[in-house]
């Protein structure tokens, strides 16, 4: 145990591991450390999201350790990382302040394209996704669709040497930075409406596709709305069987949920809740620090709960119910930080914007910065708990599960 | 008068009360957006219908109204989510006024009743119970000498003067042209888009005719003007509730899911009822903080509470109409975005939830330990 | 102001009261301070239900002053109080430490018989009621039927010179002690379950009637079955028209909606929480402290809530949602208050019942009255959010109102 | 031990494991109620199955096993309800004895593992972090002189040995006899039922031979058993939140209301899927409290997390049972709400929430000032 921190500590993680992880966090821990530059790392630890040029130059450096998609195994060109280390990893991503990485390329279509792609089409794609070259974004929400995947209406025509496609995507994160684009479209009419969904991928540069901002309500720029007007799709875009594009899907989402509950920036929150109370004197406000301990303990339950439901594997009955489990309490903490270094603010969380972040060169001995990124990150936050399906949908997830005795 | 008559508003509160609705109920979303934190068409009708009178005694001008009238107003300004400083002017820095004796506090209360003079309270009221130190005066013959800071001022460029308290030797109420030498008024934005400033006095002298307001009586004025903060900003907030359901329900009887009306799924339908449930609670509360500005000599434990309640209900309200709009809520397109910043704007004014209580924990503590 | 209560001083209520409000009140708490003997007093603050012979007692004085029937006008025998009185009244009963008087008798059949009854009825029942020497049971609901009392069984066979009743109710509240029972039964089969039932007053010394104890999740009987086999009850023992039954139960569950809040019990229960706080040495713990002043606005919130619906009379647009509203935070109220008190208590809330009382001469310098009283009572006020309409029952009238536009 | 090898159960693990499940599922909830605290019988059984000695060596008779096991009876123990003092006997005051050398505490452990001797732990462990001061000791020659009160112990008519904590000048262990003179113990009962009593000691006088230990070995000992407390008590929690959410879902399934089953409203199935998220977190919390116990040194703060997390949960999970059982919830006769005053016992025992929390809020007021 003379690797773990001192009794007492904050990070109980080391406590639980083995030395071989231990090893590995040390490592991660120290290039990290020095991959992150210092301005990256405050405007990530004030809740600011990165920029492009951040986030490629951070994914070159970790393209040097092998490490941009560490849920690849060595098979696929990744690390070949435990579902442990690859949690630990996560864990040491946020305590570095390293810009968030998007999922949809490593995450997202690389799992889909290794698994039910053609040679050519890895060939093709895989290695701009190991390199961060490729900047990848994700075309399945539809306006009106909302967590209603099923009901899309975005069509691609069959036109023998192409598919043509016509249609409207929303919620597309990141398009405005990114190369590709993976979707899905409707190719044939099925008997349920889950079927006839093909899974295409395809590059952003093909005339008739238009990108057009949503500007969110933190008054920032990360969605988009993204239009297809009579767009070609070589045949070639089609990823694996036509109409097979619905079980991709939820093969991705699946990947998807088990990277969300985000426990990495939620300790560096309540780092940040401990900066805020010293420079606004909390330290005798017996309800706050009451209210710190039990998000703590929460977020402790959390960590338990991701390894646990990580090390039972896919196999365990708590594979069906874990994704929904900590979606739904990840979502819950998330907002409660955020919720929580908003209001410790005071009034100061009234400001906002690039007048007020001048304006001041510190408030409480904090940067403005420290304000206006909170009280953005608590605006943005709100879709912790409707993206990726909404709190009443893995609500009806689990119930299913309880009451049907059924996934 | 009680508080029964209080709720049984008078012929002239339902004629505000209307004529505001009317009004307000006019203003088109696109126009709010249109106008950048400040219309000043829209803040001359509001002069011209006599509303930044309407504390202003009869000889200023004014419509010589009460709390119970001003924060239908504020309601009213909340529902259709204006920035204007309606609450900083009219009611705060003129309800300053109303009880400050003396030509220059009665020449002011008229400017602004006129639409002439648009104020900002500076130091106290807008945010409640602010932990930041007013700046320091001290006196030079018969003016006075101020340095210091205030960081959060409801200001914008149409703003000509500032009501600020003084603390250090001289603590008392002046004020404070828009072109003083030796202040600077450095303007930013807040979350709800409206304008805010920050200032910063580096020895700026206040001569003897702009000193509104010193010790005692200066303090009663300014207790009055922080009651009437606390009810306007939670009438503005009940405002801003309202309609934020009023959104939300049209929302959910508009869009559909999984071939249904997403207002027929009875957990959508819960959100909906906790969200009236809070609003009615906080209507309550913030009948009972404009009650307290006339009704109740010493209201500061009960606006408390009032600005403690009101302020859940803002973040629930908010937070849950968001969520109940799904993606289109994370929109700044929609509307409904814009009321939930505003809430979060009216909570950091009101102190915030963990702030109103702070001030009672501590009485009970004392209580209990007794 | 002279006589409200000095500024800072828990009590608001007098501050929103005119003088002859406040004089009343002077009346009714000097008259109640006299007539509750100390222990009942004290068991009533405990949290214990008040026995048969202490109920009687206390009814009998309160009909010394005409104030059995706080909602009855002057021309049915009341005393003929504004619904601000009976708020005020309300008040000052429960601070008084007097017996939660039954509202069977006084707030629902009662104002059935007179709005709805005959001149004989009138004569026979009312002042039994105006007395106090009458106790009261309803029979409403049934097994399986909870919320949805439309879907009642109980049959009432009109039989010529009387109707043959068979069946059963449950959750009868003091049938044990009741000597008259008010019901709904089926006479007719209507086209909708709502038609086709009617209402009865019957003795329940009638033959076939058969009161069974059901014992609660407080190990207390104050909750009974009662099963009706070939019941006779004479033809004067309907109420109103045939068939009309379930119009008369709404007319009676909207009487019943306005008395629940409880406010004044939840004023006891915060005096209760500072001296617990005071006895176990809270008074640094500034989580429960905070707590605690949370849940006095909450508080005051719901008097003024109260207030605002009872002055703005029946036909105001909130008389169809204020009584919901106000059932759901009392509900939430009440339960906050118990739960707060029984964590309070620490580790020795683990105790309970009859040995518990006699092991200890007090705890904390507390009565052990006050822990078992306590838990007792956090465990059957679980029903506040059950009867009279679950909280999601209530949720769903309010949602009908928000989003379909209709009651 | 790591974690991860403490999650993937061993062999052993998983044989108590589904031993226990067989057994305690073939215990009717009419056999429980019948026993009215404690069966002499199935006391019997769990000594039969060495489960009286999960925690003592081969060499007193015991399997020699550790926190994770024993964590897996305690579940057993909650999901089936039963009264009998497993926790406080097997795993605490066992517990405590396994870290204490000396003849004293081999003979008393073998005698519990046997389930000849019933013991119950006075001052420590149940509850965990009592507020109550200790019975104090001063020395008498070699023996021990003790007054005091210990307020609550679980202890039934069965228990025969106290295992009690001593403060004052001789603070240690001891080995206190039920029928020692000067002893009194009164009976009452837990709110689900148990047996708990009331110790008064006036000079009970304790021989050489009968203290158990003192000083730092005493206090490890004492420091291993609260672990096992906090351990064993969150178990219980989860094995009867596990048991009241399958209650919760068959009688939604069976009951009907305007014309639906219960288990097709929305709302009821959103209760519980959230009673499912609180238990799945208190699993997780009850996993590491255990894997404390034994791997991990200094486990304190952890093991104040695990209680605050597991009481809120049990909290909601009582709460909500008996809510989405409507009215049949409020009944003795159904057995929901024996498991909701379980759950309230066990939240008790686990010194509350707010108690669990109140370490770490102090030492985080001292890192926030500093």
């Amino acid at each position: 145990m003379k690797d773990g921190p001192k009794p007492g500590q904050a990070d109980h993680i080391d406590l639980l591991l083995d030395d071989d992880l231990r090893a590995f966090r040390r490592d991660v821990r120290a290039f990290l450390g020095a991959a992150v530059p210092p301005e990256t790392r405050e405007r990530v630890d004030n809740g600011y999201a990165a920029t492009k040029p951040e986030i490629v130059a951070f994914l070159k450096i970790l393209a040097t350790r092998g490490w941009v998609a560490p849920g690849w195994s060595r098979e696929h060109g990744g690390p070949g990382w435990t579902q442990l280390q690859r949690f630990v990893f996560n864990l040491e991503l946020a305590r570095s302040g390293a810009p968030t990485v998007p999922p949809f390329g490593t995450s997202m279509v690389g799992p889909v394209l290794y698994t039910f792609g053609s040679a050519e089409q890895k060939a093709r794609y895989l290695p701009g996704i190991l390199s961060g070259e490729d900047f990848w974004c994700q075309g399945f929400s539809e306006p009106g669709a909302g967590s209603d995947l099923a009901s899309l209406r975005t069509r691609a025509e069959d036109r023998g040497d192409h598919y043509l496609l016509n249609g409207q995507k929303i919620w597309t994160s990141k398009a405005q930075y990114a190369d590709r684009i993976f979707l899905l479209a409707r190719t044939d009419e099925g008997e349920r409406k889950q079927h006839g969904i093909s899974f295409f991928v395809l590059d952003m540069e093909t005339p008739g596709i238009e990108v057009k901002p949503i500007i969110s309500i933190d008054m920032n720029h990360s969605l988009n709305e993204v239009f297809f007007t009579d767009v070609k799709i070589p045949r070639d875009g089609l990823v694996g069987e036509r109409g097979k594009g619905w079980d991709y899907a939820k093969f991705l989402l699946g990947n998807e949920r088990t990277g969300i509950t985000n426990v990495g920036r939620c300790r560096n929150q309540i780092e940040r809740l401990k900066r805020l109370a010293r420079a606004r004197g909390l330290g005798s406000d017996g309800a706050f620090l009451t209210e710190l301990a039990r998000v703590e303990a929460d977020l402790t339950a959390m960590e338990i709960t991701e390894i646990r439901l990580l090390s039972a594997g896919p196999g365990a009955p708590s594979a069906l119910t874990g994704p929904s489990i900590l979606k739904l309490q990840s979502a819950q903490i998330q907002q409660t930080l955020q919720a929580m270094i908003v209001t410790a603010l005071g009034p100061m969380a009234a400001a906002r914007g690039g007048e007020f972040l001048s304006a001041f060169e510190d408030l409480d001995g904090l940067p403005p910065g420290f304000f206006d990124g909170a009280v953005g990150e608590y605006l943005f936050g709100r879709a912790a708990s409707i993206y990726g399906g909404t709190n009443q949908i893995q609500r009806d997830i689990l119930a299913k599960m309880a009451l049907d005795g059924r996934a | 008068m009680t508080f029964l008559e209080h709720l049984n508003q008078s012929d002239e509160a339902r004629m505000i009360r209307d004529t505001a609705a009317r009004w307000a109920g006019g203003i088109a979303d696109e126009a709010v957006r249109a106008s950048k934190g400040f219309s000043a068409d829209r803040w001359a009708e509001m002069a011209d219908m006599g509303w930044l009178g309407i504390l202003a005694g009869e000889d200023q001008g004014g419509l010589g109204m009460g709390a119970a009238e001003a924060a239908i107003l504020a309601g009213a300004m909340g529902g259709a989510k204006l920035p204007e400083p309606f609450i900083a002017s009219a009611l705060v820095a003129a309800g300053a006024l109303t009880r400050l004796p003396g030509a220059a506090a009665e020449v002011l209360l008229a400017d602004i009743a006129a639409g002439q003079t648009i104020a900002a309270p500076a130091g106290f009221g807008l945010p409640c119970d602010s932990d930041a130190p007013c700046p320091t005066a001290s006196a030079d013959g018969d003016a006075l000498v101020i340095s210091g800071e205030v960081t959060l001022c409801e200001a914008g460029p149409a703003t000509g003067v500032f009501l600020l308290r003084t603390g250090g030797a001289e603590t008392g109420l002046v004020r404070l042209d828009r072109d003083a030498p030796g202040l600077v008024v450095t303007p930013y934005r807040a979350v709800d888009g409206r304008h805010l400033a920050r200032l910063v006095l580096v020895q700026v002298r206040v001569p003897a005719e702009a000193i509104l307001g010193r010790g005692a009586g200066a303090e009663a004025a300014l207790a009055h003007a922080e009651a009437l903060a606390v009810a306007a900003l939670c009438a503005d907030a009940v405002g801003t509730m309202d309609r934020a359901l009023a959104l939300t329900a049209t929302y959910l009887n508009e869009r559909e899911q999984f071939g249904r009306k997403l207002a027929s799924f009875q957990s959508l339908r819960h959100l909906t009822a906790d969200m009236m449930v809070e609003i009615e609670f906080a209507r309550s509360m913030a009948d009972l903080a404009a009650f307290g500005c006339d009704g109740i000599e010493a209201p500061g434990e009960l606006l408390d509470r009032a600005r403690a309640r009101v302020c859940r209900a803002a973040k629930l309200v908010g937070e849950t109409s968001i969520q109940l709009h799904g993606g289109m809520g994370m929109t700044d397109e929609m509307a409904i975005g814009h009321y939930f910043r505003r809430l979060i704007f009216l909570q950091a004014m009101l102190g915030q939830e963990a702030g109103a209580l702070r001030r009672r924990a501590r009485a009970l503590a004392a209580e209990v330990a007794a």
